[in-house]
């Protein structure tokens, strides 16, 4: 294993108190350690915007909260969903009097656990809204498109939904604003390399050198189809075309464009990538409004990179390019 | 007189499963792993630790004590059957809150509580070959049999039969959900890791240790 | 290689076309199409920031182009120097009246080339001035501090010297800064794999699992010592250790600390080295001023990670913290 | 009559030094990747394409038109011989701007200045195993020759000899400057590639083909 790391089972929590201590100003720890709050919540009078999950693919999901994103992350074990009383801290830290938004990604084990920290909240009457995300158009088809997993097109409603928030919307206004945005995003990713697992210590798959496998979820989940490693243009248009076809804008549509690395592949190849991604979209009669392009959403040292296009209307473009501050994205 | 039980009778309730769990912890493990990611001992160990640690503690209100054990599981156990324990211990709990003895009835009711709390907390159905097709069929059984008036130990002995009956029914059928789901195919024929310890859990809690 | 790109031949360019599709508002072509340059160049009235380099280490050095800090880039292919007349495109093009400061590593080629810029600049009037970077402790002893390899320290004087120029500074000034900033500001290195260049195909060297090489330079040069992977919080002691003893700041002295990774470190990873760093650095009686934890320096697909420590004094706190907007780094 | 060269005789130099520089081109890599990366190869050709390409076009002012040569090269070469190639050239071309035609004595300034640009840019000393140790001695022969009023065919003689003369004289040596510096006693008893092209383009510069 080519990594840095002390003891497998204090991974999270090392990784943890690093981050409180590179950004004192910015983030807190809640009662437990795996909650990660802004370090200036609750803000009260607004709605309050929490996720959570594994840990191994920062910048998500802690990466988003700060100024005009999420105010809470619950942080679980490697690829490990965190448990619903650390959710539940997060909630209780960030509720500012307005409501909580739970918004995080379609796996079974934190759909089960927000849901039982939401009842625990209830009981606390604090209103709680869950929005989930599943933008991965490899993990189902569009019959069943409510199966698919999430991925890196969570970070569109985190952005969108945090500014409309930090504009003073109510719970409604917010969750109308991460459905919005959600409905009309799409990703698809592809690996050029497993990763590891500290507590495991190898890798959990293989994927031989000049391999790629189209489609392969971000914690190693089969994708679609395994194939001889293309050239970043034809890769592009794969992921492009499928993504795009799932999507279905209308000529003339704008649209955010997100080229994810996945961990080991450097942003010069990103580049490459999103070149031909952008003649695609712009052929396809779409103007992008705003481009992304770098680690957004990771699975610790996998080579690969995902896509992800969200399409915009004005209220959602404003709301993307709205300010926000958090230790790993900025905006405005 | 009316068997009932005290906080006593709960606490040795929790250790006898906290044991069985343990002990059963490298079989789940490779039930797991034919089907799963095979983590399923681990789960069970640290629940176990968690049980044990809860049991010795005492408390007055039996009902928010279990579901309390409830929530100490899913402090450490953040899985899918982590989850799915700590939901069906609170959910047990929340029909009994007040009581300082728990009889024949009660338990009857906490036992449907807590399969309808696993169901609604997982969206699985029956036959899509999870836990749920274990436990349903045990809190069916203990009802008729608490509800016809037949001893606890028989009671219990019924349970167990049931939720064991209800894990070979659907050990030939196809997984369709959780990473099993996934395996698709494959999974004909193998035992449903959660099913499995359903049977093992019920039956310590009867005192039926033995029972696999 | 488990990498993305179209024609090693057309790696760089096929980059750079990417890059400026991405951030066309932030970003534009010289007459070169290896010379970048701030979309609103040249800002009149400003003394102009220049850099340069090989391709390969995203964000240096292209990355800083921008608001607040650099004003334009010439762009070599991966790991070799840009021309000179690539560079006399971008001091052309950049120059705003007041002069030209160019930054850039120590590297034998990039020098000869900056300086045959230079002479050509002057002969069209513009009066240029360089500050080289050689922040890598690794590479030579104290006694032939100049002899050193330039790191990621540069983003700090990138960062400051951008920062006085953005505030109206005349070009001693700025220089001054420059200096001032690099004058405290050392690094180390530590490499878990290396890294390939596209047109080669094949690693340069050498590195299996389960060693590490201390002090090895961005380019695969050799570095001090090859070990057994160490915990990290070894690894983070080791290149603490060399870094403080060499720049030996006071007690009570403010500092900046980057920690830094090479490409195929997973950023969780970064910070459980960042905490133990963090440790040390108070413990020494240092405080820290502001904490980089991410990808600033890179080396294509190599895993591994470098300390940088930057001594501070309230001005260069200040332009540390003064506001900055480029496609890879947002302050303020 | 005094010996001259115009404009025809320098674009016929730069074809010769160009072939020469192509011929040369798997010698020279041979040299430097035992010493260094092995791209002079890569880079000789790449100068040879763009001299050709460049004696293609012609100048009034040979100077200038010389010192375009260097801009040339380096623009498609921006490694360190690359760039001190170029440096050679810009320099000889300034000490003769404005010139139509280049007589012995220029050609001796010319040498001089390129040696002294290419000092003055590697910021390395004679004796460094580098390029240098071949450029200075065949510069003050030329000097020498001219001054003494030796025909010019003798004169690049004497030129070629003293540059082989210096490259032998520091094969032994260590080099210590550039990536070869890097590779430290491992160099001693290898020819310095930089000195082997200098010995290659000024024989092909003066007409002497064969010389290596
Ligand atoms: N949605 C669900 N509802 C009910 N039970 C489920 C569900 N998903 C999985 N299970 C049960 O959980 C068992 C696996 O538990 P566990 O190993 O903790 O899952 P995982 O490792 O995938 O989180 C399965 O054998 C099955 O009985
Ligand atoms: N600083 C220097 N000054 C003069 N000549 C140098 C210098 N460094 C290297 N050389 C010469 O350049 C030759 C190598 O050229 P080249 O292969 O282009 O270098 P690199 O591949 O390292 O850029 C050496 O053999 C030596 O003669
Ligand atoms: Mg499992
Ligand atoms: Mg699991
Ligand atoms: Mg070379
Ligand atoms: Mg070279």
């Amino acid at each position: 294993m080519r990594r840095f790391f002390n003891n497998p089972d204090t991974y999270v929590t090392d990784m943890l108190d690093g981050l409180v201590k590179a950004y004192p100003k910015a983030l807190a720890f809640g009662d437990d350690p795996h909650a990660i709050v802004r370090a200036d919540a609750p803000v009260e009078g607004k709605v309050a915007l929490a996720t959570g999950g594994g840990s191994g693919h920062l910048p998500v999901f802690l990466g988003y909260v700060g100024e005009g994103m999420l105010d809470g992350c619950a942080v679980g074990d490697v690829f490990n969903s965190p448990t619903a009383e650390q959710m539940l801290d997060v909630t209780r830290r960030i509720h500012g009097g307005k409501g909580v938004l739970y918004i995080y990604g379609n796996y079974g084990g934190d759909v089960m656990n927000f849901d039982m920290s939401t009842e625990m909240a209830e009981m606390e009457d604090i209103e709680v809204r869950t929005v989930i995300v599943a933008d991965d158009v490899a993990s189902a088809g569009p019959d069943e498109a409510e199966r698919r997993r999430g991925v890196a097109g969570m970070v569109f409603a985190f952005k969108t939904a945090g500014a409309k928030a930090a504009a003073g919307a109510s719970l409604d206004e917010v969750e109308e604003i991460a459905k919005r945005t959600l409905a009309g995003t799409r990703s698809m990713g592809v690996a050029l390399s497993p990763c590891i697992i500290p507590s495991v210590g190898k890798p959990g798959f293989d994927l031989a050198e000049g391999e790629m496998e189209i489609g392969m979820g971000i914690h190693g989940e089969p994708g679609a189809k395994r194939e001889t490693l293309q050239s970043a243009d034809e890769v592009a248009e794969r992921l492009a075309t499928a993504v795009l076809d799932d999507l279905a804008p209308a000529s003339g549509d704008r649209v955010a464009v997100m080229m994810n690395g996945l961990g080991a592949t450097p942003p010069e190849d990103l580049f490459i990538l999103y070149r031909k991604v952008h003649e695609i979209v712009e052929g396809r009669g779409l103007s992008v409004h705003k481009a992304y392009v770098g680690e957004y959403a990771t699975s610790m040292e996998m080579a690969g990179a995902s896509l992800t296009i969200c399409r915009l209307d004005d209220e959602l473009a404003g709301l993307l390019d709205a300010p926000a501050r958090t230790p790993f994205f900025q905006e405005g | 007189m009316t068997e009932s039980y005290d906080i006593g009778a709960v606490q040795d309730a929790l250790r006898r499963l906290a044991a069985a769990l343990r002990g059963e912890a490298d079989r789940l493990t490779e039930l797991d792993q034919k089907v799963g990611d095979g983590d399923l001992g681990i789960t069970a160990k640290k629940v176990a630790d968690a049980l044990d640690a809860h049991a010795a503690e005492g408390g007055d209100d039996l009902g928010q004590y279990i579901a309390a054990a409830g929530m100490a599981a899913n402090r450490v156990a953040s899985s899918t059957m982590g989850t799915l324990l700590a939901t069906a211990a609170m959910r047990a709990g929340k029909v009994v809150k007040g009581a300082s003895a728990l009889e024949p009835a009660q338990l009857a009711e906490m036992l449907q509580a807590a399969a309808q709390g696993m169901a609604e907390r997982g969206k699985a159905n029956r036959g899509d070959k999870t836990i749920l097709d274990a436990i349903f069929p045990a809190a069916e059984a203990l009802r008729d049999a608490v509800d016809a008036g037949r001893p606890l130990a028989q009671a219990g002995q019924e349970m167990v039969d049931a939720a064991a009956k209800g894990r070979d029914e659907v050990t030939p059928l196809r997984s369709r959900i959780g990473r099993a789901g996934w395996v698709g195919e494959r999974t004909e024929g193998l035992v449903d890791p959660g099913c499995a310890l359903c049977v093992v859990a019920l039956a310590s809690l009867a005192g039926l240790e033995e029972y696999r």
